[in-house]
């Protein structure tokens, strides 16, 4: 078990309420802090305000991968011991988009999966504080501070509407 | 928070019921379920005993008489691969079109769609003369310096069906994520311990949920073709040989067509059931299965015109070799099959026009059962139908299929019915969080944005 | 060709295994490399003829029947591995029936008798030579001269020896052959004043007249006949002889008439006599004496015929005018089909046609003198002797009488009055069961032994090999009692058979080369004499009356015909490659059937395949139905040969024995096969019959093209020819597609090639086919089997149509149905090695591939059993292996019969013709040794070197000046399946009809 | 997840089967395998088995014929430029010159013992195969002897001159070995010229 950050954990019902909290917390210029969600949703999204994630370039790249894997493949192959088949050219375009594709989408997919992955590992979540209502019904924030300014964090969210806040320390 | 008309699509239970309910599925087993299982895995073995005896006998205990070269295995292969079509629809395609009647049963299908491939996967293993040497049609780097032939249909069938598994396997798994992330939260004891692990650190922080619902729209993006590829490259088997019956370029699309049609048959035949043994009632409502009753009656119309221009083009196309073969496919020895696929797909689909019968669940049950049968059957008559009379009258034969085929075809169905089994008990069958992304959260102040 | 010189002291047929891969005929298994300890055996001493690796060829002579052919035997490490017909001998010229090829396996039968054996308490014990000796000569002694012989043995130094032996201790000897020609004989002695049986030159006819007789089958030299009326019947620059079949079943023969004219069974005699008649007062110039039957044969007109036969008058008038017209042409009767009590009459007759319109000594040649037993009446008196308990010994040798004389005839009980009975069979045949000694003599390949066929015809038999079992030539048998019984026997005194034979042969030729130069040749052979003949005053006394049937008539009955099939008398029915080999007209195999025409059927409302009950006035028989438009509705055929109660486990209790409605009492001496009525009684039991043949008919597909005589003078291709004949001709392709297809090809061919397809010079194997020579005798099919290890695969597997026979005869009926005339089609289709062969691209390990000289590769250890390429197959000609035949096929001593230079294929791969590819790179390998370029003779593949009428052409397509480039210049060739553009190796010429105009 | 595996290597097989694809060459093989099986004249049957390769029934020594009497293997061999087959010397031509030659070495003595007894019983000898192709491909030995002369054998057998007791030098039954061969040649790869 990783040691856990020192901070505020405030739980909210009402996804106006979280939102409005982290909307305060931006004003404050942080951006340190964690929204917990059991479902995608994009109000939550809007309010945190982060950039599209990057994952796609994966997908593009293990597609491409795939493809010219798929042309390497068939070509080389079938060149390496030539042998014809029903008096067809021993190395053939249309019977070989089949493996390319097949391919692309293959690599496609694991690469994107990847991406996930390390994407996600970029941004650890070890030892933050985490409650399992957050997985259920409840929207969760966490914010690494101390001292005051966790008291002050702490009523700026009662305000917002949090259900409950914790101290993680 | 129920309101006056509402829309059909939004739950009616709130964020905590739902974990609440589709947790709770995952519950120990009643007595009914294990009945069940035991029966699958009964099945499963009778399918074992059979391939052994095949591995030591040889094929030629199976009813195969050439010119039927290829007959209830590839069937049944065929059978199981178009099966899962209907899973990587709904999860994948009906994703990207946003309809929202899919949540509530795409993990479902899609845990169909993974096993039954992972079914048919089996059958061109047993299908082949010496099942042990299998592993010769990928090219792997070997002392010979042999390598597959490209050109063949059935390597790309290797390619197709193993990606095609990989694929919707990955697809799954993602999905399931934050589902066993909620379980873990909630279970205690060992289940949890499993839940854990299995939910990679999930937490649902806003930076997980940035990657990961861009993430499925990629996957989702990529599986799309793919649900439309695999088929047609299963239907290439047969389209790319120059056999009277086979050799047609409708194939693709109608192959397509039947499969996701086959593939929805089997999901009314799973869900139906499942729904009650879960109690999942108030989450796969009747609004759930009239939509899918709706593709049923969508994909089974295109599946009637299909065999409409097959019948047609055989025809028309003045080809003695095609004409005499639909000729007999209708009124030769094979007649019985020919109509038995004609009346459960094209026509008992059409009953599906009715609202009545779209809403009745006992109706769509013993419709799914038609639609099970009707297309194995399809798939049955055209490769043997086909085979046995093609270009040289003096060849020609019909095969019978013998205990070893119905064997096999049982085991597939017992190894199918356990894997799925299996994962209903054990994994939430219902999308908890995409179910939740339909629920909207409550409000402090009324109106919101 | 090595001689039979002998290393002194040692053995130069040593039993030997050498070399795993080759030898012990070790079947060479795909799929697996073995990791057992594989041992090697050296020869003690290496004969200079026996090189491991390299085949060693032997000359001998085929005993299968009377004919006596020719053979070169190709043995490998000291096994007979393939039989082929030997191209210097007068009678075969190189060709090989069915029959004489299946010998191999008669040698290497697993039903043989393995060693002398005695009768103790009941059953058999196996005893010593020398005790076996020494019983039978004490058995001799005692019998003082109360011994009796029957011996199927041909012509020859033996048979003279064993008659001498007999009559030495004063017994009677009968030379018997189930399948004789005492007919007509009787006939040529009634109108010829000699008994003997012409040789017919087919050859030379130009119209060929069969009153039923089934002559490529089993009458008198098959071989020769075949080889005969290819030349004349074939379509040859413009000129082909018309050949016309009256009878009342389509017989092989029948199958290749040009004209089938159905006649009441037994009125051959009637048509026959109004023929002569109309050509002796339509025609002038006939042979003075012939004049004189002038009065004779007045009385029987054409009319009368009719009545007789059911034959129209007109067209017995237009035969006769054409037969006459035609010179020279040829008529002939007699053979089994044809045995009812009117046979004598009926050959009698024809030998009257064949005199009046000239065609005694032209086509009809006596002084050949070929072989004919002592007769049946012969046998019939030893018979009632035996009965009459006039023998204390009786040896049968080389004969079944148990089986092959009806059991109505009482051959059993008769035999059984006989104290002492020896067998010298080879196998444990039902009168081998019968005896009390077994003497099992050696089968041809392994013994010496000589066959004097006809005149001027001497074969010699050497062993080529060590005997498979320790028996001993019936040769020394006799020598060996002989010098233990001393006496008058004295004189028998050579040391051993082979020594008695030497000094028999020196005798005419003199000198040891002489005798070495013979056996290099397989014997001695001079030019057959001609002797002409006269009219004998008791010819004008030919008469017709209607034959006695036994069983009485009425509108159940029907006539039935026993008729030989692939089994012949019955003595092949233990061979699997003959029980295998489906018959030529039913394309049934392995069990019994009978012939029912589809009127009959219908009226008695019985389908295919249901099991009647036939019942003469001497027995029952229960026999699967086979409908068929080839046979007369009054007549109900069922094969001979088949219903062994021993003989083997390939034989024994399958299908049933046609002989048991008959009685074998007649006076005429000869047996009459064709002499009983029967009822038929429905069991509404069902049997699938295990036939090769899905549908008949060919749809129109022109599979096996024809066309007339005119339009083949006219230069017609067969596509011409089938719209001249207003059938609506398959056109998938448009000119302009065609043209397109053709200028893909032409990229497709410079695309592909690469690599070892881009050599210079290479050769490119290629086929044709002459369907108007072909007859659909399947020769080439056994050939197929004997040459590339093919496996039986037994009844149960063919009725899942799982055989495999690489080569197949398909068979097609055209016509038959209203008043158009029945035609049968005959097609050998193998597997056609297509340029763009569909087989190939489907195959995902490239097992189906194309060689770099245009064969169709097919790898059976890289196959791993997908089977596409069998559906993708528009001719249907790969065979899976559906199980272990390689096992199941080939039990001792069978497998020593394989052929080590082809792989036995194993459980899980297909399989195909592959234009004998072993035998294209033996020759390459030899050609390159000698340093020269392939030859177009140096490749023959087993079919085309089998084929007994010269079908088959086999060569390089590349080499424009190959015999098979320049056949498939014919306008008559055409390939099947043409439009589907895959482009087979395989051409065949069409073929042609002799139809009269108008 | 087999297939997962298999489609990870499909991507690198550029890489890998070129890897798989060079194997030593059968000369390197046979000078390595040469070197520890230097010939040493007294060597009793007993110590055969310490040897590589099957023991035979009788201690036939390779290096003593060929290695040290230089006999040239067609004297033995007789049939391998004609035939498909090598052959192996049969009884005859042994005691062709073991009628006289009794062997110098008490060790070599016995082993001669045991050919002269079995030919007296007309006992031939069965030795143990070393060298066997699957039986499913043909190895027309005449044509690599025209092809590469008469002392070819040992591209394949292995300095056999230098083997008391022969063992298998070449995985014969690899058809890699006869492709190297056959590439580096520029020899017909096509599969029917083996296999049929």
């Amino acid at each position: 078990m990783a040691r856990t950050v020192p901070g505020v954990l405030a739980a909210f019902e009402h996804i106006d309420a979280a939102c409005d909290a982290i909307q305060a917390l931006r004003a404050q210029g942080r951006t340190d802090f964690t929204v917990y969600a059991a479902a995608h949703n994009h109000e939550l999204e809007e309010a945190v305000g982060l950039p599209v994630s990057p994952v796609r370039l994966y997908t593009l790249f293990g597609g491409l991968t795939g493809v010219c894997a798929g042309v390497g493949m068939t070509y080389w192959m079938s060149l390496d011991w030539p042998l014809l088949v029903g008096g067809k050219p021993i190395a053939t375009i249309p019977p070989y988009v089949v493996f390319m594709f097949e391919l692309m989408v293959l690599l496609g997919s694991l690469s994107t999966v990847v991406g996930i992955v390390l994407l996600s590992l970029a941004k650890p979540t070890t030892g933050l504080a985490y409650d399992p209502r957050f997985s259920d019904d409840q929207i969760g924030i966490f914010v690494p501070c101390a001292g005051a300014e966790a008291a002050s964090l702490e009523r700026m969210f009662k305000d917002a509407g949090s259900v409950g806040v914790r101290h993680a320390a | 928070m129920a309101t006056i008309v509402r829309d059909p699509s939004v739950p009616t239970q709130t964020h905590h019921e739902v974990t609440r309910d589709v947790v709770n599925t995952l519950g120990t087993a009643g007595r009914g379920y294990l009945l069940l299982l035991a029966g699958a895995v009964g099945l499963f073995l009778v399918g074992i005993g059979t391939f052994i005896m095949l591995l030591k006998d040889g094929l030629g205990l199976a009813g195969y008489n050439p010119p039927v070269f290829w007959s209830v295995f590839i069937t049944t292969f065929v059978f199981w691969v178009g099966i899962g079509h209907a899973g990587t629809l709904i999860s994948a395609i009906l994703f990207l079109f946003r309809s929202p009647w899919r949540t509530a049963v795409y993990r479902a299908t899609e845990a169909m769609t993974v096993f039954a491939v992972m079914t048919a996967g089996l059958f061109p293993i047993i299908h082949i003369g010496r099942q042990w040497f299998f592993y010769w049609l990928m090219p792997y780097p070997n002392q010979r310096w042999l390598w597959p032939n490209f050109k063949s249909p059935l390597v790309w069938d290797v390619f197709a069906i193993s990606t095609y598994l990989t694929v919707s396997t990955t697809f799954l798994c993602v999905g399931l994520v934050p589902d066993v992330a909620a379980a873990r939260d909630i279970m205690s004891g060992w289940r949890q311990k499993v839940y854990n692990i299995f939910s990679l650190g999930w937490k649902g922080t806003d930076n997980q949920w940035r990657h990961y619902s861009r993430a499925y729209l990629y996957l989702a993006a990529l599986a799309t073709p793919l649900v439309l590829s695999v088929h047609s490259v299963v239907s290439w088997d047969f389209a790319m040989s120059i056999i009277p019956g086979w050799h047609g370029t409708i194939f693709a699309p109608y192959f397509v067509a039947g499969a996701i049609y086959s593939g929805v048959g089997m999901v009314f035949t799973l869900l139906i059931p499942l729904r009650r043994v879960l109690k999942l009632e108030h989450m796969i409502t009747d609004y759930h299965f009239d939509n899918l009753a709706k593709l049923t009656l969508f994909t089974g119309s295109i599946l009637f015109y299909a065999y409409l221009m097959e019948y047609f083009v055989g025809w028309y196309s003045g080809n003695t070799f095609e004409q005499t073969t639909f000729w007999r496919r209708a009124f030769g020895p094979m007649w019985w099959g020919g109509w038995t696929m004609i009346i459960c797909n094209a026509f008992v689909s059409q009953l599906l026009w009715f609202r009545k019968i779209r809403t009745n669940l006992t109706s769509l049950f013993i419709i799914s059962i038609f639609i099970n049968i009707g297309m194995w059957f399809e798939r049955y008559v055209i490769i043997t139908s086909s085979l046995g009379n093609d270009f040289l009258p003096f060849a020609w034969s019909q095969m019978n299929p013998t205990w070893a085929d119905w064997g096999i075809l049982a085991g597939s169905f017992g190894w199918f019915g356990m894997w799925f089994l299996l994962f209903a008990r054990t994994f939430p069958v219902v999308a908890i969080q995409e179910i939740k992304e339909q629920i909207p959260y409550p409000r402090l102040r009324k109106g919101g944005h | 060709m090595s001689d039979a010189t002998q290393p002194e002291g040692i053995d130069r047929r040593r039993f030997l295994t050498v070399l795993g891969v080759t030898g012990a005929g070790a079947a060479a298994v795909s799929g697996c490399s073995t990791a057992k300890v594989e041992k090697l055996v050296p020869y003690l001493v290496q004969s200079d003829d026996q090189i491991p690796g390299i085949p060693t060829w032997y000359a001998s002579t085929c005993t299968e029947c009377g004919a006596g052919c020719g053979l070169h035997v190709k043995t490998r490490e000291a096994r007979a591995i393939k039989l082929e017909g030997n191209p210097a001998h007068p009678v075969n010229a190189g060709k090989l029936c069915a029959h004489g090829q299946s010998a191999l396996q008669g040698l290497y039968n697993p039903g043989r008798v393995k060693g002398p054996m005695a009768r103790r308490d009941g059953g058999f014990t196996a005893i010593t030579w020398d005790e076996a000796i020494a019983l039978l000569s004490e058995k001799l002694q005692a019998a003082g001269g109360k011994l009796g012989v029957i011996s199927g043995a041909g012509r020859g130094t033996f048979s003279d020896l064993l008659s001498a032996w007999t009559q030495a201790q004063g017994g009677r000897v009968v030379r018997y052959q189930a399948f004789d020609f005492e007919p007509v004989r009787a006939a040529n002695q009634q109108v010829f004043g000699t008994s003997e049986i012409p040789a017919y030159d087919f050859a030379a006819a130009r119209y060929i007249l069969s009153f039923g007789t089934d002559f490529l089958t089993d009458f008198v030299s098959p071989v020769e006949h075949q080889r005969g009326f290819a030349e004349s019947h074939g379509f040859n620059n413009g000129q082909m002889a018309k050949h016309v079949m009256l009878a009342p079943r389509l017989s092989l023969t029948g199958m290749n008439a040009d004209e089938w004219i159905m006649l009441r069974p037994g009125s051959e005699a009637a048509v026959a006599l109004a023929m002569a008649n109309v050509i002796l007062t339509e025609r002038t110039g006939n042979p003075a004496d012939a004049n004189g039957l002038r009065t004779a044969l007045a009385a029987w007109t054409p009319e009368k015929a009719q009545e007789a036969s059911g034959v129209g008058a007109e067209v017995i008038r237009r035969l006769a005018r054409e037969f006459a017209s035609a010179q020279p042409s040829l008529a002939v009767a007699g053979g089994i089909a044809t045995q009812h009590r009117g046979a004598i009459q009926a050959c009698a007759a024809v030998n009257l046609l064949n005199y009046v319109a000239g065609n005694v000594g032209r086509t009809v040649k006596f002084g050949a003198d070929l072989d004919a037993g002592d007769g049946y009446a012969a046998l019939e008196s030893l018979l009632q002797a035996m009965e009459k308990g006039q023998f204390a010994v009786m040896i049968v040798h080389e004969a079944n009488p148990a089986y092959s004389l009806p059991k109505a005839g009482g051959f059993a009980a008769s035999f059984a009055k006989v104290p002492f009975k020896v067998s010298t069979s080879l196998y444990f045949d039902e009168t081998s069961h019968l005896c009390d000694l077994l003497l099992p003599g050696q089968h041809a390949l392994e013994r010496w032994d000589d066959l004097r066929p006809r005149r001027g015809v001497t074969g010699l038999l050497q062993p080529v090999m060590e005997p498979v079992f320790p028996t001993l030539p019936t040769g020394d048998l006799l020598l060996r009692t002989a010098q233990k019984l001393g006496g008058a026997l004295a004189a028998l005194s050579a040391p051993s058979y082979e020594a008695h034979l030497k000094t028999q042969w020196l005798k005419t030729l003199g000198t040891d080369e002489a005798w070495r130069s013979a056996l290099q040749h397989g014997g001695v052979y001079g030019d057959t004499p001609v002797t002409s003949v006269k009219l004998a005053a008791t010819a004008a006394n030919v008469a017709y009356t209607a034959p006695v049937f036994d069983g009485d008539a009425g509108i159940d009955a029907f006539f039935f015909a026993p008729v030989p099939s692939v089994m012949g008398d019955g003595r092949f029915a233990n061979r699997p490659w003959m029980l295998e080999l489906p018959d030529p007209v039913t394309k049934i195999t392995w069990h019994s059937w009978v012939e029912m025409h589809p009127e009959t059927a219908r009226r008695i409302d019985v389908r295919e395949g249901e099991i009647v009950q036939l019942t003469s006035p001497n027995g029952t028989l229960s026999v699967p139905v086979y409908i068929t438009p080839a046979i007369h509705p009054e007549v109900l055929a069922v094969p001979l040969g088949m219903g062994h109660t021993a003989f083997g486990d390939f034989a024994t209790g399958r299908g049933v024995n046609a002989l048991d409605l008959l009685d074998g009492k007649d006076g005429q001496g000869f047996l009459p096969y064709q002499s009983a009525r029967v009822t038929l009684t429905r069991t509404r039991e069902f049997k699938k019959v295990a036939k090769t043949e899905g549908t008949t008919r060919q749809l129109g597909r022109g599979i096996a093209d024809a066309m007339t005589l005119a339009q083949a003078r006219a230069g017609m291709t067969p596509a011409l020819a089938r719209k001249a004949e207003g059938h609506e001709v398959e056109e998938i392709n448009t000119d302009r597609e065609v043209e397109a297809i053709e200028g893909f090809r032409a990229s497709q061919l410079e695309k592909r090639n690469i690599g070892p397809y881009a050599a210079e010079g290479l050769p490119m194997w290629g086929m044709v086919i002459d369907l108007s020579r072909c007859t659909g005798c399947s020769s080439c099919v056994t050939a197929c089997y004997a040459e590339n290890n093919i496996p039986w695969v037994g009844e149960e597997a063919i009725l899942k149509g799982r055989e495999m026979t690489w080569m197949r005869i398909e068979r097609y009926w055209e016509g038959g149905e209203d008043g158009d005339p029945l035609e049968a089609r005959v097609v050998p289709m193998l597997c056609q090695h297509c340029d763009n062969a569909p087989c190939e691209p489907v195959c995902p390990v490239y097992a189906a591939y194309h060689t770099p000289d245009g064969l169709n590769g097919q790898v059976y250890n890289r196959c791993v059993g997908t089977r596409y390429c069998g559906n993708n197959c528009p001719y249907k000609v790969r065979y899976f292996n559906w199980s272990a035949y390689n096992k199941k096929a080939f039990p001792e001593p069978l497998n020593l019969g394989l052929n080590p230079d082809v792989t036995v294929r194993a459980r899980g791969v297909m399989e195909k013709c592959t234009f004998c590819v072993q035998r294209i790179r033996g020759a390459q390998n030899t050609a390159r040794l000698e340093d020269r370029a392939l030859r177009d003779d140096d490749v023959v593949t087993a079919c085309a070197q089998a084929c007994p009428s010269n079908a088959i052409t086999f060569g390089n397509m590349n080499d424009p000046a190959s015999r098979v480039t320049q056949a498939q210049q014919s306008s008559r060739g055409y390939h099947i399946l043409e439009d589907l553009n895959v482009r087979p190796a395989v051409t065949y010429l069409a073929k042609v009809l002799h139809r009269s105009e108008g | 997840m087999r297939k997962l595996a298999f489609l990870g290597v499909g991507s690198l097989l550029l890489a890998l089967g070129a890897l798989a694809i060079d194997s030593p060459t059968p000369a390197a093989q046979a000078a390595q395998s040469a070197a520890d099986t230097l010939p040493a004249w007294k060597l009793a049957a007993g110590d055969s088995g310490s040897l590589k390769g099957p023991r035979q029934p009788i201690f036939f020594r390779h290096d003593i014929h060929v290695g040290v009497n230089k006999m040239p293997c067609q004297y033995c061999h007789s049939s391998v430029a004609e035939s498909s087959e090598p052959g192996i010397p049969t009884m005859a031509s042994c005691m062709g010159c073991h009628l006289i030659i009794g062997g110098s070495d008490s060790s070599h003595k016995v082993e001669i013992k045991k050919l002269r007894d079995a030919w007296n019983a007309k006992q031939p000898i069965e030795w143990i195969r070393v060298h066997s192709v699957a039986r499913h491909a043909h190895f027309p030995h005449m044509r690599h002897i025209k092809a590469l002369g008469p002392n070819a054998c040992q591209s394949c057998h292995g300095d056999v001159a230098r083997m008391p007791q022969v063992f298998k030098v070449n995985n014969i039954n690899n058809m890699g070995f006869c492709i190297t061969c056959h590439l580096e040649r520029k020899i017909n790869r096509d599969c029917t010229a083996c296999h049929y």
